[in-house]
């Protein structure tokens, strides 16, 4: 089922890519994102998702707005002359356990000011973040849990 | 014979290839009977030439011949004169009694057949070397007898002396033969022409160049090596390692003998010149004079019949050289009395050898009763070795007293010696042929038929020359009588005895029809011999007299004579023979020394040389030929952002330098490489850029995935000194490259090629991106090249990886390969 | 040269100016950077100042092509620091594997 | 050994998807290449990365089992395309490496199909099979 | 045209079966089933090539038809084609002596495939008329060779591979930067274009430089003096028809090249470097010959005849003149043959004798007499003697010399010939003749993919030596081709020059 | 233009040079690496750079804009890029197996194809 | 080109410019490796995208557009995943925290199952 998703998905790739949406170039895309999927047969597992895409749309809005606020936070970090920020590493509990959407958290949570990413650990319960000042890392955690995480709950189960 | 037969002579010349060929089968077939119808092809050449005889007597030189290699103007031709038709008669005949005596002198020796097709091999080379009318030809006969006799001293190769001396015989006629080419070759030079036959109208022209010296003294190298002249005569006597009928046959009847054809073949050319008087005679001279006292000095039969040998050729040369066409007779007389006694008194000494089983002279005695036969012919080829009369070595010497008598102070030089030395070679003649017949009968220890004691391990050589240690004194079986020789090994010592007798009693007509048209044809006009076997009162026969009395007084004080000459060789302690010896060696030792000096094994002095060679050739020709570029001016309008990129550029070069460790090296080529690609993307090359992208990542790649293996000492020490001549060298070669290329653009540039490019990519090419179209379809055939390189450095890089060393392999971890 | 190129072309100066000098910056961080991965940052820096460099470029010449340029050079960039950081891990792991 | 170290969640679930876009974006650089800059060059040289990525994240014998074929069986064959794609002019009796065209419509849109492309294929083949044979190559030398 | 095909059919033909062998990499059999006949197929295009050339002259093929020098021209003239038929009859009886030779893990990984690509970029080399394509197939066949080289990466090989790959780089970056200030200054890359537009030049390029840059880098391929420390070093490691193959093919297309550059496209830069070329000559000879009597194991003796040969080579090109060139052309024909054929023997001498050292290798005669016929034939034809073929070049060589006055480098020419002939004399007298201390040998009969291969190559060797007629004639004519390139030049621009 | 670019080319040989005069292979390999970017920028200065137009036919047009860089030196040094990265990959893999087998990376170690004590032919026949 | 579009395009261009300089600058000012990453996967991926986004605006095609926008997504998409990988590299290399950091509980969850690892 995702297989099929993904074969679209490259479709409209590669229409994209050469910018004519002629039926025989979606062939041809077809053809090839078929190839590609061949490619990487076998670490493309059949799960069930259900994406609602009203709710995803509203994720990348948010995930956009994240951004410009992220940027300007770092600009003004960078730009003052005298920084005392606390870096640290929090570990964030998961409460989603698919790895897609795992993924797709830790990738918003990069991009997001403060936060970084570091690691997952072995039993896929806890997130490491490292975060620029973690003053109180309670709170850096439950914004970041009902913000991204629960937009992604919502927008994929 | 017309020249219509010329395919016949051409088969003559190679029937005894075609029978060497078919030698070994016949062998195998036939065991040593293969002797007999081996022996009719010498025996055929001989009755087909014979039919030549009639005409070269009236005096007329037949050529003819093929063309060989006509854009090397080389044809396969050939001249029958009197001087190589008596060669070639000679040749066959001394052969087809050679080949019967090695039937029986080898029966038995399993490597028979091989003998006989070197025999005949030698055989025919020899006659291509008497009858070849263009140089080139001479001189690849000439070498092929040097091959040959090369194989056939080497014959029984186990030992180490017969190596040595098969290895001495190749290089110093080798070496000689070399000398000859480049004297045939300086000759063709100067005269434009290069067939012997109209080599004697040129002689004028010849003999007023310049360079005649030189090609004289190239050609007599050829020559004087060949034919054992002092200081080459050494290869001679270690050559009787090889078995009798070789001695007999090369080192006694022809091989020697072509030195002094060549001689008298190019005495017409070369001669009547002061530096030919002088060069030949002296040098005959000291050899008749050093041949002689160092074979009195000798006790083993070959050894003495060997220094004999030397010592004749040496008076031919004199007398070749001597310059009166009167000598020229006594010369070719004495060159044919030569073959008849020396050839028959070789095979006598193989006789007893291959009966008694010892060669050394103090042990052989009182063979007379058990071989009469051979000790008739002995004692014939011995009287005429002497210069007794009636024999034909009589009428020889006679000719040559004759040739030397003069009033002047050289001809009594000569005399002199040629008295001394064929005194000696008297006394020697009868110490080979009647010291182990005469006397009361002793043990000897018995015909040995072919059962060698096990060839010796190789011994370095001894100090007195040639002096091999004859082969192991095999244990003291019963003797079983000792009968006389096969009826096989008779055969030739006795025709040959007889031939010499024979000659001298119908002197007038061996006069008529073998000596006086071989003189004319070295005299190049018309001689007549007319001497014959009645001895007359005059100088010469007193001359001879004398020589005949000097003869037997040293044959009667033989044993005292002999100590008296080692005494005296022993004294000089050097001999020619070691000087071989130690040239070898240093050859060899030299060579080595050379070759360490150039080839150090060490990567960086071969990469410093080949740097300073680039250097070199960079900037010798610009201050040579004054080709230096103008200098650049500073760049007007050159925009921000590029001088960033070249400044990136520069620091990530340094930065490489200067790198601490490998792995800043390893990002700062990635810095580099970036800059690069940057350069290209600002100069309108975007593919080029991405292309230059993709290969700097990939490279870094490779180069981290490697890293992780190499641990690593941190930083190079190059110290000081090294460190400047590093930096020498890298910027002699950095200034070269940037002279040149500053030279190149300052030059006109013709777009002829792009603006082509241009018009047509699109046109017929229907292509947009030239860059792709040049690469793709124009010069595609680089690209197919350039991708065949990247196949094959991946196909090499795997086989690098997977194969370890010693052959086992290492498979990738996937399941196709585990299996299998 | 109507009033919307003035603007364009004037912002289009000062990126090539601003750009040149992130570079360099970054360069000597690479140079300067104690430990390894800081010098591996600087690289992927570096790269993403090359896409901006190639963008700006690409928009100064009218070139449109330049852009798929960058897109690859993203691509390869990844590819880069993703090598240096297995990188780093091999010798850690190995340094580990050797020490005890 | 001491560092499974590359195979995070997130890196694991990236690659997959990384690589098919690469792979789609080398085809599409190399089908481009006629007319605009790209061509069987930087295509095969994108793919290859794609597969070094892919060999980077899930391992060698996944990148294997991935390319159905031997990587150096594919540079062979590329290399043997873009000889066959020279050799082609034999038929049409014109020197070697002369472009033959064959512009079909299929369904409406007229491509262009010619022999350089399929040289250009053959190069694609050729980049993407070597130095993709070359870095598992080398990978998976690592671990000994 | 149908025979202009032939001018391209024996790089594309070579690349095309390496390709299709690398396809069945997995099936060592087939390897070798595929590449025999197909490098029989070589000889046989080589043949029909030099047939064609002979007949009509230089032919010319125009790749994609884009008129020279727009396109790539692959022009053969008769030089091209005589070193192809070498090539071709070299590779052949190496493929053969292969079969036998290589076991089969190395055919599974890539021998033949290496071995066809090497024989693809050598006649390649030979059969291009473009500079640039010649610097690719320089790079095909390096690259190949480097292949071979490592195949099986014994100790000693990946140390001389080294050394090979660092320094023969270098060589081709050197060629490749010649190239490119050629591209600089005459704007083209086609030969016939550049011979034409040489002698116009004149002043405005830096020719000499150039020549000489040119001549660095072919002699460093070819390895003359100062540059061949590569070739002792590395010659003696990999398998012994690796070798024979290296000693046959790889140091003649340096010498090709140096021939077609120097007498071609620059003859004024030719004449003026000709005494700078004699003394390489004269040095190379020497330290060739004088290196092979040092040398206690025979493949590295070996080694340093191919030197002398170059040598020889190179005083033709030095002296110029058509005698002189076509020695030079006919040496390296009976090198090309006659080295692969010594390293063939070497081979079979080095599993009969148990070691390649002259030191125990002994008593070679009784192991098999087949093996002392052509031991002896070989020696003596590399060391120049009558009636093999080693003579006639040597013969030619000498008189040319002395045509020209230069004693010296005939004096060195037979100096070199004598040094050889005691090398090899000795080498034969130890190897062969000499008896081991412990008595009796058993005599060990030779397979068929050593005999076949030795006989091919000593044949050819015998026959030209009697007869070296027809080969000297094609020389010549050769010859008088590189030098008056008006029928070359007129095969590419058939209608005069296409100057827009 | 070219003058400038010369020296930078002359600097890249410099260092490349310099590189490979070391004793040890590694560095001998990065020379290897600028010798080959080296030879890149020679080519491509020795097509003139002054345009930095890319050779690209515009759509409209079929021929090159007068001012367009020169696509052949492109050509070649395309052709040579990828030459000498596939020979840098090559040495580079060889270097490390050399450095496997010899456990040394400097050349005053790695001769084992011409070892210091081969002894000299014998002496006797 | 008009002016409203030329505004937001060298807005665009300024606005990715100066990021870019920001970015470069934290990675010169700030202390440790973590730190400096943060800067240099956000800003530059935001600097590099806008740059990418202003050349794509700026070229009036939507080929061009789009193909200006697939570079930013993909670009967007492989930056985190590099600092998340380069982050975890440097982790594991053992490369220090900066000395003024305080919490740090992913060292204290492997000292927690090394020991578990040991004695079980």
């Amino acid at each position: 089922m995702t297989r099929l998703l993904v074969l679209i998905f490259f479709t409209l790739v590669w229409a994209a890519l050469t910018g004519s949406f002629t039926l025989l170039n979606l062939g041809f895309g077809l053809v090839l994102s078929g190839l590609a999927l061949f490619l990487i047969r076998e670490n493309v597992q059949p799960s069930r998702i259900a994406l609602r895409p009203v709710k995803a749309l509203l994720l990348a809005g948010l995930f956009f707005k994240e951004l410009a606020l992220s940027a300007f936070k770092v600009a003004r970090l960078v730009a003052t002359p005298k920084m005392d920020l606390k870096p640290g590493i929090l570990a964030f509990p998961l409460t989603v356990d698919r790895d897609f959407e795992i993924t797709l958290l830790a990738n918003l949570i990069t991009l997001t000011p403060g936060t970084l990413s570091v690691d997952v650990s072995e039993d896929r319960r806890f997130l490491y973040v490292h975060a620029l000042d973690c003053a109180d890392p309670a709170a850096t955690i439950r914004d970041i849990a009902e913000g991204f995480e629960a937009r992604i709950l919502e927008a994929f189960r | 014979m017309a020249a219509s037969d010329a395919p016949y002579i051409f088969l003559a010349l190679m029937a005894p290839f075609l029978a060497a060929a078919a030698a070994p089968v016949l062998t195998r077939a036939l065991g040593h009977w293969a002797a007999l119808p081996l022996a009719l092809v010498p025996a055929g050449i001989f009755a087909f030439f014979c039919r030549a005889l009639p005409d070269v007597q009236g005096g007329q030189a037949l050529t003819g011949g093929y063309v060989w290699v006509p854009s090397f103007n080389v044809s396969y031709s050939w001249l029958i004169d009197g001087l190589s038709l008596t060669f070639v008669l000679l040749i066959s005949g001394i052969g087809a009694l050679i080949l019967l005596y090695a039937g029986g002198y080898l029966k038995g020796h399993p490597q028979q057949g091989r003998f006989f097709a070197f025999i005949l091999m030698f055989m025919g080379s020899m006659l291509g070397v008497v009858v070849s009318d263009s140089f080139l030809m001479l001189f690849v006969y000439w070498e092929l007898t040097s091959i040959t006799s090369f194989l056939l001293i080497g014959f029984d190769h186990a030992r180490e002396a017969s190596r040595r001396a098969a290895i001495q015989a190749l290089v110093v006629t080798g070496g000689g033969g070399l000398a000859l080419l480049a004297g045939l070759i300086l000759i063709w030079n100067v005269t434009g022409i290069s067939t012997i036959s109209l080599l004697t109208e040129y002689a004028p022209a010849l003999k007023a160049s310049p360079y005649y010296f030189a090609a004289l003294l190239l050609i007599l190298g050829g020559a004087f090596t060949k034919s054992a002249q002092f200081p080459f005569h050494f290869w001679l006597p270690n050559a009787m390692e090889a078995p009798t009928p070789v001695s007999a046959y090369l080192h006694s009847a022809t091989m020697v003998k072509a030195g002094v054809f060549l001689l008298m073949r190019l005495q017409p050319a070369l001669g009547d010149t002061p530096a030919w008087e002088t060069i030949l005679p002296v040098f005959g001279g000291a050899t008749l004079i050093a041949g002689t006292i160092i074979g009195i000095g000798q006790t083993d039969l070959k050894q003495m019949l060997a220094y004999t040998t030397v010592a004749s050729l040496g008076l031919l040369v004199m007398m070749t050289g001597f310059g009166t066409p009167h000598a020229l007779e006594s010369a070719a007389l004495y060159l044919v009395a030569h073959a008849f006694f020396k050839g028959a008194l070789f095979m006598v000494a193989g006789a007893i050898d291959h009966e008694a089983g010892t060669r050394d002279v103090t042990r052989l005695s009182g063979l007379r009763r058990v071989m009469p036969v051979t000790f008739a012919a002995a004692i014939v080829a011995a009287l005429s070795m002497g210069g007794l009369p009636p024999f034909l070595g009589f009428l020889a010497k006679e000719e040559v007293y004759e040739a030397l008598a003069g009033g002047n102070p050289r001809a009594i030089a000569f005399t002199l010696a040629a008295i001394v030395g064929n005194g000696l070679m008297f006394a020697l003649a009868f110490a080979v042929a009647l010291k182990p017949f005469a006397g009361a009968e002793r043990d000897l220890p018995g015909p040995h038929h072919e059962a060698e004691a096990g060839t010796e391990i190789g011994a370095p050589p001894s100090a007195l020359p040639g002096i091999s240690p004859s082969r192991g004194e095999n244990g003291k079986r019963h003797a079983p009588h000792i009968h006389e020789a096969p009826a096989l090994m008779l055969a030739g010592p006795v025709v040959l005895a007889l031939a010499g007798l024979l000659a001298g009693v119908f002197s007038q007509a061996f006069h008529a029809t073998f000596a006086s048209p071989m003189a004319s044809a070295i005299a190049h006009e018309a001689r007549a011999i007319s001497i014959s076997a009645i001895p007359h009162l005059s100088l010469p026969f007193l001359l001879s007299l004398a020589t005949i009395a000097l003869g037997v007084i040293v044959y009667l004080f033989l044993d005292r004579a002999r100590e008296a000459a080692t005494a005296a060789l022993e004294s000089i302690g050097w001999g020619p023979d070691q000087g071989f010896d130690q040239a070898m060696r240093g050859l060899v030792r030299g060579a080595y020394l050379i070759t360490r000096r150039i080839q150090t094994g060490r990567l960086e002095t071969y990469i410093m040389v080949t740097f300073i060679v680039i250097g070199a050739s960079l900037l010798l020709p610009m201050a040579v030929f004054s080709e230096w570029p103008a200098l650049p001016g500073w760049p007007v309008g050159v925009a921000f952002h590029e001088l960033v990129i070249f400044a990136i550029a520069v620091i990530g070069l340094f930065a490489v330098v200067g790198a601490a460790d490998r792995l800043t090296a390893i990002v700062s080529l990635g810095i580099q490489g970036f800059a690069v690609a940057l350069i290209f993307m600002l100069y309108g090359a975007p593919d080029l850029a991405f292309t230059q992208f993709m290969v700097e990542t990939l490279s870094v790649v490779i180069l981290a995935l490697v890293m992780t293996r190499l641990d690593l000492k941190p930083s190079d020490h190059r110290h000081g000194r090294e460190l400047v001549k590093d930096a020498i060298i890298a910027l002699a070669c950095g200034v070269g490259f940037t002279a040149l290329l500053l030279r190149a653009v300052q030059g006109p540039f013709n777009t002829a090629l792009t603006d082509f490019f241009s018009q047509w990519s699109k046109v017929v090419a229907h292509g947009t991106n030239v860059v792709n179209v040049i690469i793709v379809d124009f010069r595609g055939t680089d690209t197919l090249g350039e991708i065949a390189v990247v196949t094959i450095t991946g196909l090499a890089i795997l086989a690098l990886i997977r194969i370890r060393a010693g052959g086992d392999v290492k498979p990738a971890d996937n399941d196709p390969e585990r299996s299998a | 040269m109507t009033a919307g190129d003035q603007i364009l072309e004037l912002s289009i100066w000062f990126a090539l100016v601003a750009l040149p000098i992130a570079f360099l910056m970054t360069v000597v961080r690479v140079m300067a950077g104690p430990s390894l991965p800081d010098r591996v940052v600087a690289l992927d820096m570096l790269v993403a100042i090359a896409i901006g460099f190639l963008a700006v470029v690409a928009l100064k010449t009218g070139f449109h092509l330049y852009i798929d340029i960058a897109m690859a050079l993203g691509l390869v960039g990844f590819l880069a620091t993703i090598a240096f950081a297995r990188f780093l891990l091999a010798t850690a792991g190995k340094a580990k594997a050797g020490v005890p | 050994s001491g560092y499974r170290g590359m195979d995070t969640l997130i890196f694991r679930t990236m690659a997959p998807y990384l690589t098919a876009l690469m792979v789609l974006f080398s085809v599409f650089v190399l089908l481009r290449g006629h007319n605009q800059p790209g061509g069987g060059f930087i295509g095969g040289l994108i793919a290859a990365s794609a597969f070094a990525i892919l060999g980077i994240s899930n391992g060698v014998s996944a990148v294997r089992r991935a390319l159905w074929f031997d990587p150096i069986a594919i540079a062979g064959t590329g290399l043997a395309v873009s000889a066959i794609a020279g050799l082609f002019s034999l038929f049409a009796d014109v020197p070697f490496m002369t472009a033959l065209w064959a512009f079909p419509n299929i369904l409406g849109t007229e491509v262009a199909l010619s022999t350089p492309m399929l040289f250009d294929i053959g190069v694609y083949l050729v980049v993407t099979g070597a130095i993709t044979a070359i870095a598992l190559a080398l990978e998976e030398r690592e671990d000994d | 045209p149908a025979s202009h095909w032939l001018v391209i059919a024996p790089p594309v033909w070579c690349l095309l079966i390496g390709a299709i062998l690398i396809m069945v990499r997995k099936r060592p059999g087939l390897q070798s089933w595929l590449a025999v006949p197909a490098l029989g197929a070589l000889v046989l295009i080589d043949a029909a090539l030099l047939v064609a050339v002979t007949r009509e002259g230089p032919i010319t093929m125009v790749m994609g038809r884009w008129l020279p020098p727009f396109g790539i021209a692959f022009t053969v003239d008769l030089t091209g084609a005589l070193f192809n038929l070498a090539t071709g009859i070299a590779a052949f009886a190496a493929g053969i002596s292969a079969l036998g030779d290589i076991d089969r893990t190395r055919r599974a990984y890539g021998f033949f495939p290496f071995l066809l690509m090497m024989v693809g970029g050598v006649s390649g080399a030979f059969l291009t008329g473009d500079i640039f394509n010649l610097y690719v197939w320089f790079e095909v066949l390096l690259i190949s060779s480097f292949g071979l080289l490592i195949l099986g990466s014994e100790r000693e090989q990946l140390d001389g591979a080294t050394k090979y790959a660092i320094l023969n780089l270098i060589g081709t970056t050197l060629f490749l930067i010649a190239v490119g200030i050629l591209y600089a200054v005459f704007g083209t890359l086609n030969m016939a274009d550049i011979a034409l537009r040489a002698p116009t030049l004149g002043q405005a390029a830096p020719m000499m430089t150039l020549g000489l840059v040119f001549i660095a880098a072919f002699s460093m391929k070819a390895a003359a003096f100062p540059v061949n420390f590569w070739l002792p070093a590395s010659y003696h490691t990999p398998r012994i028809v690796v070798a024979g193959l290296f000693a046959g093919l790889l140091t003649k297309v340096g010498v090709y090249a140096l021939i077609r550059v120097m007498v071609m496209l620059f003859p004024g830069a030719g004449s003026a470097y000709s005494t700078l070329i004699g003394v390489v000559a004269v040095l190379t000879m020497l330290t060739g010959a004088l290196g092979a009597l040092a040398q206690a194991d025979l493949r590295r003796m070996l080694g340093y005849m191919v030197i002398s040969g170059i040598g020889i080579m190179l005083t033709g090109v030095s002296l110029g003149g058509q005698t002189a060139i076509s020695g030079a052309i006919f040496y390296a024909l009976h090198s090309m043959i006659v080295m692969l054929a010594l390293y063939l023997l070497a081979g079979v001498a080095g599993r009969m004798g148990g070691s390649f050292s002259l030191h125990e290798l002994s008593g070679l005669y009784a192991r098999s007499q087949l093996l002392a016929a052509f031991a002896l034939a070989l020696f003596l034809s590399v060391s120049g003697l009558p009636p093999f073929s080693g003579f006639w070049p040597k013969a030619v060589l000498v008189k040319a010399a002395f045509d020209f006055g230069a004693w010296w480098q005939g004096a060195a020419i037979l100096v070199s010939g004598l040094l050889t002939t005691i090398a090899a004399t000795r080498a034969f007298a130890l190897g062969w003749w000499r008896m081991p201390a412990a008595g009796a040998v058993a005599p060990m009969r030779m397979p068929a993919t050593e005999i076949l291969p030795l006989a091919i190559l000593t044949f050819v060797s015998v026959g030209i030596g009697l007869y070296p007629e027809p080969l000297l004639a094609l020389a010549q004519t050769a010859a008088a081709g590189l030098l008056d390139p008006t029928a070359y030049l007129h095969s590419v621009f058939p209608q005069g020059v296409a100057t827009p | 233009m070219e003058g400038f670019m010369a020296i930078i080319v002359g600097i890249f040989f410099t260092v490349a040079i310099y590189l490979m005069l070391s004793q040890y292979i590694i560095r001998i390999l990065l020379g290897v690496a600028i010798l080959g970017n080296a030879v890149n920028l020679l080519l491509f200065i020795a097509g003139r750079v002054t345009r930095e137009i890319p050779p690209i036919i515009g759509k409209g047009a079929d021929v090159l804009p007068a001012s367009a860089a020169n696509p052949l030196p492109q050509a070649l040094i395309l052709t040579a890029i990828v030459i000498s990265f596939s020979f840098f990959a090559f040495l580079l893999v060889l270097a490390y197996r050399a450095y496997q087998t010899l456990k040394t990376d400097d050349t005053h170690q790695m001769r084992l194809a011409e070892p210091e004590d081969a002894p000299p032919p014998p002496l006797g026949y | 080109m008009t002016l409203w579009l030329a505004i937001p395009v060298s807005l665009l261009i300024v606005g990715g410019a100066l990021f870019a300089v920001l970015a470069a600058l934290g990675l010169l000012r700030l202390p440790d490796v973590y730190t400096r990453m943060h800067a240099a996967s956000k800003a530059g991926t935001v600097g590099s995208g806008l740059l990418l986004i202003a050349a794509g605006l700026g070229s009036q095609d939507p080929a061009i557009f789009i193909r200006a926008l697939a570079g930013f997504i993909f670009f967007i998409l492989t930056a985190p995943v590099s600092a998340h990988l380069l982050a975890r590299a440097a982790h594991l290399a053992h490369v220090p925290l900066d000395p003024s950091s305080i919490r740090d509980d992913y060292a204290r969850d492997e000292a927690r199952d090394e020991e578990t690892v040991h004695p079980k």
